[in-house]
């Protein structure tokens, strides 16, 4: 399990790469927040696309940082393309709360549109 | 040892082409090799990718609750049965750990024990949305056994467009 | 269950850091099953790729050997138990099945007692040259366990390599 | 497992694709005996290069193959570059009796010069 950062204005990018499950999940939660506390960070966008594996410990992450964020009212969004992935989020409920996109690119585009607002 | 009994997962009277049991220790890193072991069971009837990959996600639920849940991070073994039908697979993850109290309860979407874990209550949801069907038996004290039954559609489908194809 | 005793495979008294048993019925598809499963655990330890190489041959020849000459493809399940150390991996599989008469013969390179199946006899020879040490315990009758130990010497070389680099 | 043919002369190449252990050989035999018994067949090259594994089982079919040929006065040769089916052939002695090449150009190459002489 591999989590790249990268910045966009005040977006943290975190890349996940590898398989994403409760054995890794401390790791990850742990890797993020640390991230996250930067006061540059204001909002997340969790890009999926190199996960081979994911299970309902990563709904729990996402989840997670998505109420953290809330509370600083930032915004979380999500890339995947992953048909497994997608169908997880999908029945968590996670959709109905966070915009899903194909690919990170478009989630940058259409946060930095929503934020600059 | 089980009481309870929620669901009906069951593949009926007929003989498994070919079974296995797998023992392993509650340890979290355990939870990718029995995602393994029973993906590569699994292939030798050549499912859909789909297919696979919901028995891994199935099966990481399961072996992930035996291990927080269950043993809640103690030592103990973890079994899992695979049982394979010419259309279908029986996996079963037994533990020995705490058990279940209120079975119905736990298996609410959302409900978790452990949100300081930042579970998200899904996991039971997961099987069943993945699995076709999910039987849970628990005894306090005792432990827990989870049924989870697959039916390889795609091959039904692959078998009718060779069919087709003469 | 075991009498006559070849070799002197043994990881000592250390504790395992993880361990593992697969029991599945002696069907020959099982072969290549067997060797996903013992390849995918040891992985966990990050071995080099001949490494990996050498104990899915040697896994190979043992689980073959149980299922032609142990059960002589009849019905009977073997078990293969995988205890894994921070330096190497014991890896034993048994079968209830007739046992080896003369176990010195049996080991001899060439020989084999099913020339007909196109046996080349060095099923056990392999095993020998692939893995640090074999150990054979059999009873006729009653069954065969073959234990084997496998130092991963390239974890050695990493952490040299890594103490180096500082 | 895939067991393919081609014909130089009278050289018969056995392309082996997968992994052969025993559960594969009794398939992989009976397809290379069919090959074997028609009448253009005197020499045959092994081609081994796509073998991802090979255990004992091999050893006896190539052995088989070796005894069945050199009755014939054919000869046999080995295509293989996968180091850890290299030691499987040095260890039990078939590289004393086999000659082996790094491709199957080389040992078709060898065997025609060697044949036509
Ligand atoms: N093997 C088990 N042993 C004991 N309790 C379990 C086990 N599996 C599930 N549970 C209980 O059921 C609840 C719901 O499980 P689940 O739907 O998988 O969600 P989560 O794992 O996210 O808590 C758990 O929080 C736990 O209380
Ligand atoms: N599990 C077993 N049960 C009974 N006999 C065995 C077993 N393993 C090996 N043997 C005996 O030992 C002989 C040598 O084994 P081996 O070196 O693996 O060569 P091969 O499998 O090619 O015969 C076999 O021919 C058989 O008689």
């Amino acid at each position: 399990m591999q989590v790249k950062f990268s910045n966009k204005g005040n977006i943290l990018i975190v890349r996940l790469i590898g398989e994403l499950d409760h054995h890794a999940s401390d790791y990850v939660r742990r890797k993020i927040d640390g991230e996250m506390i930067k006061p540059t960070t204001k909002n997340i966008i969790f890009d999926l696309s190199n996960l081979s594996f994911m299970d309902s410990s990563g709904i729990g992450i996402i989840m997670g940082r998505y109420r953290a964020i809330s509370r600083i009212n930032g915004q979380i969004a999500v890339a995947c393309s992953n048909a497994q992935i997608l169908k997880l989020l999908e029945m968590s409920g996670i959709s109905k709360v966070i915009q899903i996109f194909s690919d990170a690119d478009k989630a940058v585009k259409s946060m930095l549109g929503v934020t600059k607002k | 040892m089980m009481a309870k009994d929620n669901g009906t997962a069951s593949a009926g009277k007929k003989k498994p082409i070919n079974e296995m049991t797998l023992i392993f220790p509650a340890l979290s890193r355990n939870e990718s090799f029995a995602r393994v072991v029973a993906a590569s069971f699994i292939s030798q009837l050549d499912p859909s990718i789909e297919e696979l990959a919901d028995v891994r996600t199935a099966v990481s639920e399961a072996v992930t609750n035996a291990i927080i849940h269950g043993y809640e991070d103690k030592a103990g073994n973890i079994k899992m049965i695979c049982l394979l039908y010419d259309d279908s697979v029986e996996i079963t993850v037994i533990d020995e750990g705490k058990g279940i109290e209120n079975i119905e309860l736990a298996r609410q979407p959302l409900y978790t024990s452990k949100p300081d874990m930042e579970r998200s209550g899904m996991g039971f949801t997961v099987m069943e949305t993945f699995m076709d069907e999910v039987k849970v038996e628990s005894e306090v004290g005792k432990g827990t056994k989870v049924t989870m039954l697959k039916y390889f559609k795609s091959l039904k489908d692959k078998e009718r467009r060779a069919k087709n194809d003469k």
